[in-house]
């Protein structure tokens, strides 16, 4: 990794270039959220930007852009692989039985008493 | 720290808050010796009521209060404590802690030729947070209503409703799989960034291979059980329903959680993320074995390990697979057909490189010079045992037969194969094998013989029956075999395997003796006993602070025996070869 | 040799406990055997138990792969411990005998590692995928005129639900649930209800395929009947199906094989399999709900 | 150590000596508890026992016990309903020093309904040839959760005083019974002929309860003078 | 003892290329995505599965009361302190030790200013307005994740509270180890950040 300080200051540059895009993305996420797709389209799109997101940090500020060390990338490649794997494969189990038995152990659950938080609404958000 | 202040050293800084990797290694390997040792007495009380259901336990159910023993008879409940208990302590506290506290903490720096670990202190960290889960875990005993007794899977929703027990278990298991944590990535920076000069990666001995597998397998496979122990302590304490469905009636009455009805959790759940530590723990369990057991055949067979290279890979590969097999554990859990079949792929695939590292230690005897010592004989038991062990898993890890055998003695009687007469021969024979290095004297032979043998016989006698049994049928946890009918006929074996036990109870006396007076009293021997070719062997017995005379320097791979014309049989990895 | 002597006296100690202890327990010992109020049917021992499935279903295949893999494993085991023991024999050390560093070309290992691998995915393609796709899938049409039942497990009882002659389950809900008069929660006011049957052996007909819905109220258990080869765990709000099928009449045990509290080992039920006609007369009969308790008679 | 002792001993004669003037207290609230619905709404029925032959052993059949009418009383009348005093008791009493006893035989709970005192001692004993498991659902108190797998097993319990609550058995899911804890020793249960006794109440305005696991609670409020005896009957019309 | 005597603390191994010190970070942080990724693996499990009708369907936004606005807030707070950090850094490279104790300081003030904002305006109006976490399986799960991610910033401004104080003497003895283990803080502290990129989202807006 370069260690010259005209190198370093050129980082500077760099750091505060994508604290503005961050900075941007995180607006476009919440005004993406405000518009009304179709189906999991949200879903997509919030992942995606926060994709987007977590690799400028991850590429810029934690370096790994100028990483070159395998065994700092192979650790994170396993650990990816299995992240996904983690993900994936117990929710994929989880449908697949659903799928199978659909019913639950009772024909009807009387309906819970609702807590007591009504007009908890406390935030300004809504 | 510079070198002279050393021996400034209080006794405490020296041997309790140490921050030697030797002196970590030995309180290691002492406190979980105790715990093996504790752990196999909780069994030795189970096997009194699996084998005389309901009848007075002798002497000792008075001791144990009327709590545990009304009228000297165990309740279920402490039972299942003892259930829980034993497998908790056996594999947390007792075996990983040996094989990877122990002999990766002292065997591994002094196999690289580290002079300590990459991080002293977070390795003391690590041993003092492991100590503190074992005092917690040891303390659940005393709360009420006794230590967890939900099985040491702790399925919910029957962990989330039980005794206090339970909650004292997951934050010992916190405990233990945070320091677990600590000690995986000092193990790897150790080993990726300390080896000695000219010790290239495939110049390692497998056993440090096996403790790097290992170290990625704890890294990666524990921290989704801590998540699970916290979801699970936020529904015991926090009231919340991570893994209570809807509708849950207990006792009659509907699951109140907090302040409103349980639901909208999965009871699954904790079962995926349970099983995503606990299978590729299996391998934590056996990989560090086969590395003590591939040392030791390589010494004793005076030739090199056949097929060092595929042993490695093997074990690179049954690392990364383990990741991905878990659900094995649950095909009867309700799984599709489409899931199963993917994971018993996985399973089968798993079971080859298993079969080509022990078919390579195996054909390493071939042509070797066998010598029957006493780390040779438990390292060489362990093969058969392991291969048994292994194959009867081949019948678990398809759906089909396990629809039968799952939850049975068989499944019992399969994983004991493997760790019991399997990974703790191999701790048996690491021990007998690195004791003259630890403290410079060597361990009777004689004693040693005969704890091998009654060992032996013991620890068949004992799981062999479980086969039987559970072909038959009889179901695991059960408190008493005679409450089903179809058992009546089987409770001759489980008497016989309960005798076995008490047995090999008694065959670890002469261990203990030996253990303890070879201390002072064994045979004092060189820096290089076994007359090997690894590292270790060229530091002092037993090595000084900062390990090595000099810093050493490697020349050629690990297993040089016997490969020329050379006066000595063996060619140590640090020695120059003559011009 | 000193270490010789000593591995004399460990083979000694060994016999002598062998045969002090262990020989006498492998005998039976009646005294101790608990009274059951019925007697099952078929053979039990260090054996599989009876299989009283029809031939060609899953539970033989179930069967034929256990007897097969064990063959396999014996077979395996034993060729590889002929090698074992002839290299320790071999290769013992011993005067004039000098270990050979030379790298060994073990084609035959190879092989051997191949035929097991083969061997795995036959067994794996070729006996489990298919008996594992009937257990799941090959669930009987309507056309064969199956029983449908309900399995409700709780601690520590396995409940059954029989819908009653009209075919219907009446609605339950924990707000009903009663343990002394209506464990199954089933609504009184619900119509289809009124002929249900709620039992705690299982009555099955012989030869008529049977289709369980497996649940559970509050913790996992798991619904086994060994002679049948099934078991299922049963987990709260799920409603999982299994099918069965009976060739042979008797009694038999359903036992649970999940740990689901401290009475978990006496989770036991029977399960009665019966002609036709006896499984109708006992179905007409529970239909009717339970008798009248005489007090007068039999309280005191 | 022993000084406190002591006294502790002479707090306790206190105690006692004026527990001896409570005795003078001899107000008396009797009356019957009345069943005026259609009996024939709450048959009983013979419970399902068959899951552990064991049971059958010692009774050959167990009825349902969520509703037990006195059918040959004129008024019908209500067994196992719980009367007490609910509020307006202002003085201290001790509990007397004789255990009550629940017994299980022939998987069910004797006697069915349980009043008692803080303190007193409550022993549980397994009459049956068979596992008991005995499972208290309290609110207030400890759950206790304990089994009994041999015939003879007792085991001694206090509890603190709380509302009635459940007792079940585990294993044997159709067992159940109630128990109530007071810190006074005005409270009975009624029997065969439906009538209750509340004696030894000094005089004062009382808060009556009649308690019943199926049909709720019915209170009134009785005032008595010293040495008076009144009648108060409580009607349940389901 | 470490630095004297053990090789590779400071300066990297001249194979791997890295310094014990960011590879055990590295490592580290593997385990705390797989820690993360079973919780969020939880949360994706449990609202795929959650029923559609009855007590336990998922909640709508309206019923959550999440302020996107102030949970924005708190994303932006948190990824300006990963900038400082990194400056700080960057600074200590360039040999400015006072500028880099001050961007550290910001840091820290920002880490400070997330939880004050998470503790008052977040998680106070909730239990006042009687929210617990077993009120539903969203707030069991909002609570817990972002319990557990508080958790982790309490963590890191321990750490940058060491070093802007008693461990900033360690720059006198030795400005490159010091760097390092600034290093190594920063990439726990843009870790701590990124899982709440994700939290974010998940949480707040979807």
């Amino acid at each position: 990794m370069a260690d010259s300080h005209a190198d370093i200051s050129k980082h500077v540059k760099l750091y505060i270039g994508v604290f503005a895009a961050l900075a941007g993305l995180t607006i476009v996420t919440v005004l993406a959220s405000q518009v009304d797709f179709s189906g999991p389209g949200h879903v997509v799109v919030a992942l995606l930007i926060a994709g987007i997101k977590a690799t400028l940090v991850a590429a810029v500020f934690m370096h790994l852009k100028w990483e070159r060390s395998g065994w700092i990338w192979w650790p994170l490649v396993l650990c990816a692989f299995f992240f996904v794997v983690l993900m994936t494969l117990p929710t994929l189990v989880a449908t697949e039985s659903r799928d199978r038995a659909p019913a639950g152990t009772w024909d009807t659950i009387p309906v819970r008493e609702a807590p007591a938080h009504s007009g908890g609404n406390a935030e300004s958000g809504h | 720290m510079s070198h002279d202040e050393h021996h400034e050293l209080s006794f405490i800084r020296k041997y309790v808050f140490s921050i030697d990797h030797k002196v970590i290694g030995i309180q290691y390997g002492i406190t979980a010796l105790c715990f093996l040792f504790f752990g196999f007495c909780l069994m030795m009380l189970m096997r009194w009521q699996l084998a005389y259901p309901g009848q007075e336990l002798p002497v000792l159910g008075k001791l144990l209060g009327e709590e545990f023993f009304p009228g000297g008879v165990m309740t279920p409940d402490f039972y299942n404590s003892l259930g829980v208990m034993h497998g908790t302590i056996m594999i947390f506290l007792g075996v990983v802690p040996l094989l990877v506290g122990a002999f990766g903490n002292y065997v591994m720096p002094l196999q690289i030729g580290a002079p300590d670990m990459s991080f002293p202190k977070l390795n003391m960290a690590s041993y003092w947070i492991y100590l503190c889960g074992g005092c917690v875990m040891l303390a659940s005993f005393f709360v009420p209503g006794g230590a967890a007794n939900s099985g040491w899977t702790a399925y919910p929703p029957l962990s989330v409703t039980a005794t206090t027990g339970q909650t004292w278990w997951i934050i010992g298991m916190v405990f233990l799989i945070t320091s677990s944590l600590l000690g995986s990535v000092n193990f790897i920076v150790t080993i990726v960034q300390l080896r000695a000069k000219g010790l290239t990666m495939f110049r390692l001995p497998f056993f440090v291979w096996s403790q790097l597998v290992t170290a990625f397998l704890l890294l990666l496979a524990f921290p989704p059980l801590e998540a699970a122990g916290v979801l699970q302590l936020a529904d015991r304490v926090l009231g919340t329903s991570f893994f209570l469905p809807e509708g849950l009636v207990i006792s009659g009455q509907q699951l109140v959680q907090g302040a409103v009805p349980s639901g909208g959790g999965n009871p699954i759940l904790w079962q995926h993320l349970f099983w995503f530590l606990a299978h590729p723990e299996v391998y934590v369990l056996i990989l560090p074995a086969m590395g003590i057991v591939g040392e030791i055949i390589a010494n004793n067979t005076r030739k090199p390990l056949w097929g060092y290279r595929p042993i490695v890979y093997s074990s690179i590969f049954l690392g990364f697979m383990s990741f991905i097999v878990w659900a094995h554990h649950m095909f009867i859990t309700g799984m599709g057909t489409s899931l199963s079949m993917f994971f018993a792929t996985t399973t089968m695939i798993i079971s080859i490189p298993s079969v080509v590292i022990l078919t390579a230690l195996v054909i390493s005897l071939y042509k070797g010079s066998i010598r029957f010592n006493v780390p040779m004989l438990f390292a060489l038991s362990f093969l058969p045992m392991f291969a048994i062990g292994g194959l009867t898993g081949l019948p678990l890890g398809l759906p089909a037969s396990d629809i039968h055998l799952h939850d049975t003695y068989y499944v019992i009687g399969h994983f004991h194969y493997v760790v019991a007469p399997g990974t703790i021969f191999a701790i048996f024979a690491g021990v007998y094998y690195w004791f003259p290095k630890v403290t410079g004297r060597r361990m009777s032979e004689g004693l040693g013989k005969i704890h091998f043998w009654l060992s032996l016989i013991g620890m068949n006698g004992a799981f062999m029956p479980m086969f039987f049994v559970g072909i038959a049928g009889m179901l695991r946890r059960g408190y008493d075999p005679a409450a089903y009918a179809a058992n009546e006929n089987l409770l001759g074996m489980v008497k016989m395997s309960s005798w076995s036990v008490w047995m090999l109870g008694v065959a670890q006396l002469p261990f203990i003796l030996n253990f303890f007076m070879s201390i002072v009293a064994g045979k004092k021997v060189s820096a290089n006993p076994w007359e090997a070719t690894t590292l270790e062997w060229s530091a002092p017995s037993p090595p000084p602070h900062g390990n090595f005379e000099a810093v050493p320097v490697v020349y050629r791979g690990p297993y040089e025996y016997s490969t020329d014309d050379r006066k000595d049989d063996f060619f140590p990895q640090h020695l120059q070869a003559e011009a | 040799m000193n270490s010789r002597r000593y591995t004399a006296i460990a083979s000694v100690l060994v016999a002598v406990l062998w045969l002090g202890f262990a020989t006498p327990l492998l005998a039976q010992d009646t005294a101790a055997a608990p009274s059951f109020d019925v007697e099952l049917t078929g053979d039990y021992g260090y054996h599989l138990p009876p299989n009283i499935a029809p031939e060609g279903t899953y539970p033989h295949t179930v069967d034929s792969l256990i007897d097969i893999l064990h063959y396999f494993m014996v077979v395996l085991f034993v060729g590889w411990g002929i090698f074992f023991v002839y290299c320790l024999w071999k290769f013992r050390q011993r005067e004039g005998h000098k270990a050979d560093a030379k790298p060994i070309k073990a084609k035959a290992s190879k092989y051997a590692e191949i035929v097991v691998a083969i061997f795995e995915a036959f067994l794996l393609i070729g006996l489990s995928i298919p008996a594992w796709a009937s257990v799941r899938n090959e669930f009987p049409t309507e056309e064969e005129n199956p029983l449908h039942l309900r399995v409700v497990a709780e601690q520590f009882q396995w409940n059954f639900h029989y819908p009653g002659p009209d075919g219907v389950f009446g609605k339950t809900s924990p707000a009903f649930l009663d343990l002394a008069t209506n464990i199954l929660g089933i609504d009184p006011a619900d119509p289809n209800g009124k002929d249900d049957i709620t039992a705690t052996e299982l009555h099955i007909p012989v030869n008529r395929k049977v289709i369980a819905d497996i649940s559970s109220k509050d913790v996992i258990h798991s619904f086994a009947i060994g002679v049948l080869r099934v078991k299922q765990d049963a987990i709260p709000g799920m409603r999982i199906p299994v099918w069965f099928e009976a060739n042979r009449t008797g009694n038999y045990e359903i036992s649970c094989a999940q740990l689901c509290g401290n009475n978990h080992y006496s989770m036991r039920a029977l399960m009665i399999v019966e002609d036709q006609g006896v499984f109708d007369a006992w179905y007409a009969k529970a239909a009717e709900g339970p008798e009248e308790f005489d007090e007068d008679e039999l309280d005191d | 150590m022993f000084r406190m002792k002591i006294v502790a001993t002479l707090a306790v004669v206190t105690v006692s000596l004026a527990g001896v003037r409570v005795q003078a207290d001899n107000g008396t609230i009797k009356g019957k508890v009345v069943f005026a619905g259609n009996a024939g709404d709450h048959k009983r029925t013979k419970l399902n026992t068959k899951k552990d032959p064991n049971c059958a052993k010692a009774k050959k059949a167990i009825g349902s016990y969520s509703v037990v009418i006195n059918k040959k009383t004129d008024p019908m009348t209500l067994r196992n309903v719980m009367v007490f005093v609910k509020e307006g008791v202002s003085k201290k009493y001790d509990a007397p020093s004789d255990a009550i006893v629940l017994q299980q035989v022939g998987c069910e709970y004797k006697p069915h309904v349980i009043t008692m005192m803080e303190g007193q001692t409550l022993t549980v004993s397994n009459g049956d040839d068979t596992n008991h498991n005995i499972h208290f659902l309290p609110k207030k108190n400890q759950e206790a959760n304990f089994t009994q797998p041999k015939k003879g097993m007792t085991k001694d319990l206090t509890l603190l005083a709380e509302a009635p609550f459940k007792v079940k058995c585990d294993v044997h899911p159709w067992m159940g019974c109630y128990i109530a804890v007071f810190t006074h020793p005005f409270h009975v249960v009624t029997g065969k002929d439906g009538t209750f006794e509340l004696k030894g109440l000094p005089a004062g305005k009382y808060t009556v309860e009649a308690w019943h696991e199926t049909f709720g609670a019915k209170t009134m409020v009785v005032e008595i003078a010293t040495d008076e005896t009144k009648e108060a009957d409580f009607t349940f019309a389901p | 003892m470490s630095a004297s005597v053990l090789p590779y603390t400071v300066k990297p191994h001249p194979v791997t290329g890295v310094y014990s010190g960011k590879l055990g970070t590295w490592l580290f942080l593997a385990s705390e995505v797989m820690l993360f990724g079973a919780f969020f693996s939880t949360y994706v499990l449990l609202r795929v599965g959650a029923p559609t009708e009855g007590a336990a369907v998922w909640p709508t936004h309206e019923q959550t009361h999440l302020s996107w606005k102030i949970g924005g807030f708190n994303t932006l707070v948190l990824i300006i302190s990963s900038v400082t950090m990194v400056l700080a850094w960057a600074q200590l490279k360039m040999n400015n030790f006072s500028k880099a104790r001050l961007y550290l300081i910001v840091t820290f003030v920002l880490a400070g200013l997330f939880l004050v904002v998470k503790l008052t305006m977040e998680y106070y109006p909730k239990f006042e307005a009687g929210i617990r976490p077993s009120t539903n399986i969203f707030f069991a799960a909002y609570f817990v994740l972002t319990g557990l991610h508080a958790l982790h910033i309490v963590g890191g401004m321990v750490v940058i509270g060491y070093f802007i104080g008693p461990g900033a003497s360690l720059w006198k003895k030795d400005p490159e180890y010091f760097t390092n283990r600034i290093e190594c803080t920063g990439l726990y502290w843009h870790f701590v950040d990124l899982v709440w990129i994700f939290l974010f989202p998940v949480l707040y807006l979807l």
